[in-house]
């Protein structure tokens, strides 16, 4: 099963995200933006950064590297994108999850722990994680206020789209319209969010509740090659 | 260094009619000891690269002969002091490179910009020794946090930190917040860096190979931070349009990032013989350095510098500030992959110029021209020196006045001050409440590496790949520093040190920022002079070298200078994470114990300033030898698995930290301290050289027969457990005493954790008006 | 072929938060204001765009605004011709 | 009294380093677009003013602009009067 992360300028978390998923069990390779070949990427995962320093708006101009071409591609073909923060930011531009993400309501970075609900456990991002678990793991960004107009927010409700809330005395850190950290493309196969499973998949730093998503992702991966 | 931290010049208005060599800044003696190094008058071109060259900042022309006197080798230490970096070897082939620096008078100017170029320049300092950054702390000092100014500062710096690390992916883990009049008009940004590197990566600045090429990569060069030689212009070129003339740098965070990778790709694939950051006097500070580390010259084509603006003179190209550039000395056939890397990271690149084996720096223009030719070393090693003359000011704290009595008492019962309440009152104090407000703007987990940041104690880093952690930490006293200079500096060494010790780890060496006025004035030179030696003396007890620094001068204003300020980074080595202690208490009915005794003296103490303590009191002095006992006894103590918990007691004394050590850990605890005629010096004192230590109860007597044998004195003080924090004082200072004294005041401290923790966690917002 | 220089508004679309904006108006007391509301922060871009005619060249501003200055789902754009390069070259 | 509807535009100033402008201009290429340079990226605010004339709450804004919308170490703006409030009140 082999991830591919992609490398754009400015990301920053490209090699917490190749470590991480080598923790979840995957074979993990970073892409370069430039390239729109995807290696034989299985899964497709849009790291946390500042791609082109997130001038202008978060992932506006990152959407239009060469790469994401073949990330939409590997989309439409049903394979699977996960994107973590500026990677959730990217997707949101380019149109491959619903919503966009605003300057955090403080106006400010936040860098903080959180918990997470997970909605759902039958996505391919949510099959490992036990039932009843909330996920601990840190935000970090300056733009992660999810915005919808009203009524798509009930639809993407309604389909079960929010796969992720901010939950418990943490709070929800940036403002995010219903509490939403994370969502799903309409056919469940794209899913950004804006904490970052990736610093979260180690004991020694705080939580290991991050490797449930990553070990989610690699499972369905690794099962969807293998009815291929 | 980044951008020069200089003094501020004169208008232009006011030098139309001055020499250009002091409109530059350059004295009469200084011009003739230029002609004497060239054996001819300079040009204005060559005067306008001595102007930047000889300054303070890239000379140390007043701090050269001090530093001389710090101990600068030591065991490991494979990069020292006159390299962009400290590089000290950790083992399993890797190193570890660090360095604090300051970046005052730019914040002061444009507190975002200056504090995120800040950032930039001391990362591109690790990155240039072949190191990956791998974490920042910041040590920031504000004047009143109730006043306009200071919330301006504090937020526009906060920013500018954040927005730069955030960026770039740097871990901001760290760092020291304080608070104190002197700062109003002059804050202090100091930031230290710290990287990661293979040893066989470790990367000179220097321009060795006569022939090879130099390049320059990065950000293209534009008129930025020339304000000060813009008179130059105005004397030349009859053109001093200041729209032109920026003096604020902009950083760019995103070109920061881009320059980082393309840095330690070329440095990984061997592609570079030497390379040398851009910072304070560009072009000029680069090429002369390199050229004169390795005994070559260089020969620079200016019109090859890729240039941001047009019309740009050959002086501003040569002392540009322009942020985001590097400069690389690459042998010719390898100048094709050079080219090749830079451009993959989107970053402009060129051959401006090519080593040379006469030792001089030669600027040639269109055409072959020669504009300007001036040996690297007078630019540089050879530049000019001054033996300044220090005297301690007339009055002088750190004896007692004579007559005065000993301090027998310090105020507590007598005021009616309960304890409890000043406990509460003191962990909201700004300089000692929680620095949530801060960190949370910063990201501290980017890397995965971050064990612990900067929320308490010293920061955790772990290595990837072994079970090596680093440990690292800033500190400064400059409270004590204001009384004592030379006080000031040792107990920051030592505090310092005792906070990387206390986790377990090693300390590897030191670095330092030396924060102080204006040099030509005898008190600041006698204070710098003092910092110095005790920063020598400190280190040398520890058995640490210091392995590299910096030095901020002219920190003054209309209001006068700033309290002198030796800022202190240490990292220390832990060998198996699996070992690091942690400041927070842990488990109920573990027991808790002091090492280390309290000494006599309030002065310096956030006590005071709270109490209003008696007015001439000193602060507290160290014994090196004890300290270093104390640590020693503690590495010992770690290295066997005896402590639970370790926590330095410091600002606010040992109430604070006890108080720190049940919030963090969220547990309370039942306790007892012995108080004698001085309550406060026990409770609230700073002495140094003391550390709050939890041990399981059956690994008490191994503890205490640890202390025995190091003569350290051990005191048990209680049990942890409980959501209080309960302290009852026992012996002469306690309830009999003060009841005599007719002030009935509580003898213990017995508080809900919930309200310590309101109080700490509230205390700086309130204070900077951000609450809520 | 000529050279035109465009400005680009982006605004945040009516009813769409803007935080920039309330905190800006929240901020105006303490200045001793009272007399300005809705406030509103946007962004602009200048550029300058080469084109056989300011219309080919507008094309491609407005292709620009629409797929990369504003994000349709919050923001809404308009262009403007510039008299004149209005700055300096600055790369 | 009446109320006037202002823009202020602040710009980096010339000269000064424009990261944002620069970077967008470096992704241009990936769009496909090769004849846009000089491109520098600003703050666009728009305001509502309660004032007895245009010229009287022009001064408000004005004074805003200088203290609070532009870094004038750094930043340079103007002030331009809107035909009509452009978009409807959004709090
Ligand atoms: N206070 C100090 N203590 C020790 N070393 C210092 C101190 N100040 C400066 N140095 C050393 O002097 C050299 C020059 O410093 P600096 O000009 O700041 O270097 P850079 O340009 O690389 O930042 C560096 O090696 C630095 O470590
Ligand atoms: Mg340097």
């Amino acid at each position: 099963m082999k991830v591919g992360v992609v490398v754009f300028p400015g990301s920053n978390c490209d090699r917490d995200a190749i470590h991480a998923a080598r923790l979840a069990g995957a074979q993990a390779e970073p892409l370069w933006h430039e390239d729109p070949d995807l290696h034989g990427a299985d899964a497709v995962i849009l790291p946390g950064g500042f791609a082109y320093g997130d001038y202008l708006r978060a992932g506006a101009l990152a959407r239009f590297s060469p790469i994401m071409g073949s990330v939409r591609e590997h989309a439409e073909r049903g394979g699977l994108v996960l994107g973590i923060c500026n990677g959730f930011q990217v997707l949101a531009e380019a149109g491959l999850v619903p919503g966009a993400l605003l300057r955090n309501a403080s106006l400010r970075f936040e860098h903080r722990w959180v918990r997470l609900t997970v909605t759902r456990r039958d996505t391919a991002f949510t099959s490992a994680i036990p039932p009843d678990v909330t996920l601990l793991m840190p935000v970090a960004h300056g733009e992660g206020c999810y915005t919808s107009p009203d009524d798509k927010l009930d639809a993407l409700e309604a389909r079960g789209g929010v796969l992720f809330r901010y939950v418990g005395p943490e709070g929800n850190p940036n403002g995010s319209a219903r509490d939403v950290a994370g969502v799903l493309s309409e056919r469940e196969n794209v899913c950004g969010l804006m904490p970052h499973p990736e610093r979260a998949s180690e004991r020694l730093l705080g939580s290991d509740d991050g490797l449930l998503l990553l070990r989610s992702l690699v499972t369905s991966a690794g099962q969807r090659l293998a009815a291929a | 260094m980044t951008v020069a931290e200089r003094p501020p010049r004169p208008a232009v208005a006011e030098v139309m009619h001055t020499p250009l060599h002091r409109a530059l800044g350059l004295t009469d003696h200084e011009l003739g000891v230029i002609g004497g190094r060239l054996g001819r008058a300079p040009n204005d071109l060559e005067l306008a690269m001595f102007s930047v060259m000889w300054s303070e900042h890239c000379s140390y022309k007043s701090s050269r002969p001090l530093l001389r006197t710090l101990p600068t080798s030591g065991p490991g230490l494979v990069a020292g002091v006159g390299e962009n970096a400290g590089v000290v070897s950790i083992g399993d082939g890797l190193a570890v490179a660090f360095k604090l620096e300051s970046h005052n008078h730019p914040s002061a100017v444009e507190p975002f910009q200056g504090a995120a170029t800040g950032v930039g320049g001391i990362l591109r300092d690790i990155f240039t020794m072949g190191a990956r950054p791998i974490a920042v702390l910041d040590a920031l000092k504000f004047g009143d946090p109730s006043s306009a100014r200071t919330r301006r500062l504090v937020s526009g710096v906060v920013r500018g930190v954040g927005g730069y690390g955030n960026c770039v992916g740097v871990p901001t883990v760290g760092g020291e917040l304080a608070f104190h009049p002197s700062y109003e008009e002059n804050p202090l940004v100091n930031v230290m860096a710290v990287g990661l590197l293979e040893e066989r990566d470790l990367t000179r600045a220097a321009a060795p190979g006569p022939g090879n090429l130099v390049v320059l990569y990065g950000s293209a060069t534009g008129r930025d931070g020339i304000g000060g030689a813009s008179v130059l212009a105005s004397a030349t070129f009859g053109d001093a349009d200041p729209q032109k003339r920026p003096t604020v740098q902009v950083g760019d965070p995103f070109a920061g990032k881009l320059l980082i990778e393309a840095s330690l790709e070329l440095i990984e694939r061997g592609l570079l013989e030497g390379l040398q950051d851009l910072g304070a006097a560009g072009i000029t500070c680069a090429v002369s350095e390199t050229a004169d580390r390795a005994g070559t010259g260089i020969r620079l084509e200016l019109d090859a510098v890729p240039r941001r603006e047009t019309g740009m003179a050959a002086f501003e190209v040569m002392i540009s500030e322009s942020q985001e550039r590097m400069l690389a000395i690459v042998r010719p056939d390898r100048i094709d992959a050079v080219v090749e890397v830079c451009r993959r990271w989107g970053l402009p690149v060129a051959v401006i110029g090519r080593v040379t084996d006469d030792g001089d720096v030669t600027v040639a223009g269109a055409d072959g021209v020669e504009l300007a030719r001036v040996p690297a070393s007078a630019l540089t090693s050879d530049a000019i020196v001054y033996e300044r003359e220090g005297r301690p000011p007339a009055r002088s704290r750190r004896a007692p006045a004579p007559g005065a009595p000993e301090l027998a008492h310090d105020g507590l019962p007598e005021r009616g001050m309960d304890p409890g309440a000043v406990l509460v009152s003191l962990l909201g104090d700004p300089n000692l409440a929680s620095r949530a407000w801060v960190t949370g703007r910063y990201d501290e987990t980017v890397g995965s590496d971050t064990v612990c940041g900067g929320a308490h104690g010293a920061a955790v880093v772990r290595i990837k790949g072994t079970a090596k952690a680093l440990v690292m930490a800033t500190d400064s006293n400059p409270r004590v520093g204001a009384l004592d200079p030379y006080l000031g500096a040792v107990s920051a060494v030592a505090e310092c040190t005792r906070n990387v010790v206390i986790t377990g780890a090693r300390p590897l060496g030191v670095t330092d920022c030396l924060n102080f006025g204006d040099p030509e004035r005898a008190e600041a030179f006698w204070q710098l002079t003092e910092a110095v030696r005790g920063i020598a003396d400190a280190c040398r007890a520890l058995g640490l070298a210091v392995t590299g620094g910096n030095v901020s001068l002219y920190n003054e204003s209309a209001y006068g200078a700033i309290v002198p300020t030796t800022q202190i980074g240490v990292v220390g080595l832990l060998d198996d994470i699996g070992r690091l202690v942690h400041p927070v208490f842990r488990a109920g009915s573990d027991v808790v114990a002091l090492l280390g005794e309290s000494t006599p003296g309030l002065g310096g103490s956030i006590y005071a300033d709270h109490a209003g303590a008696v007015p001439d009191d000193r602060p507290p002095g160290i014994d090196l030898a004890r300290e270093s006992a104390l640590q020693a006894l503690l590495l010992d103590a770690t290295r066997s698995g005896l402590l639970r918990s370790a926590q330095d007691v410091g600002g606010g004394g040992l109430c604070v930290a006890l108080a720190e050590c049940c919030l963090w850990g969220g547990i309370g605890a039942d306790l007892q301290v012995t108080v004698g005629t001085a309550p406060a010096v026990e409770l609230f004192g700073e002495s140094p050289s003391r550390v709050v230590v939890s041990v399981a109860p059956t690994a008490w007597d191994a503890l205490r027969s640890l202390a025995a044998g190091s003569g350290i004195p051990l005191r048990r003080l209680g049990l942890i457990g409980g959501d209080r924090l309960r302290i009852r004082l026992v012996g002469e200072g306690a309830t009999g005493a003060a009841e005599e004294r007719g002030a009935g005041v509580a003898d213990e401290v017995d508080m809900p954790l919930d309200v310590l923790r309101r109080a700490w966690e509230s205390g700086l917002p309130r204070a900077i008006g951000e609450a809520g | 072929m000529s050279t035109y220089r465009f400005c680009v508004s982006v605004m945040p679309k009516p009813g769409i938060l803007d935080p920039q904006g309330r905190a800006l108006e929240g901020s105006l007391p303490h200045l001793g204001v009272d007399s300005v509301h809705e406030v509103r922060v946007g962004r602009r871009v200048e550029l300058s765009v080469d084109g056989a005619s300011e219309g080919a060249a507008r094309a491609v501003v407005e292709r620009l605004a629409d797929e990369l200055f504003a994000n349709p789902l919050i923001e809404s754009w308009s262009v403007e011709a510039m008299a004149r390069p209005a700055l300096e070259a600055a790369r």
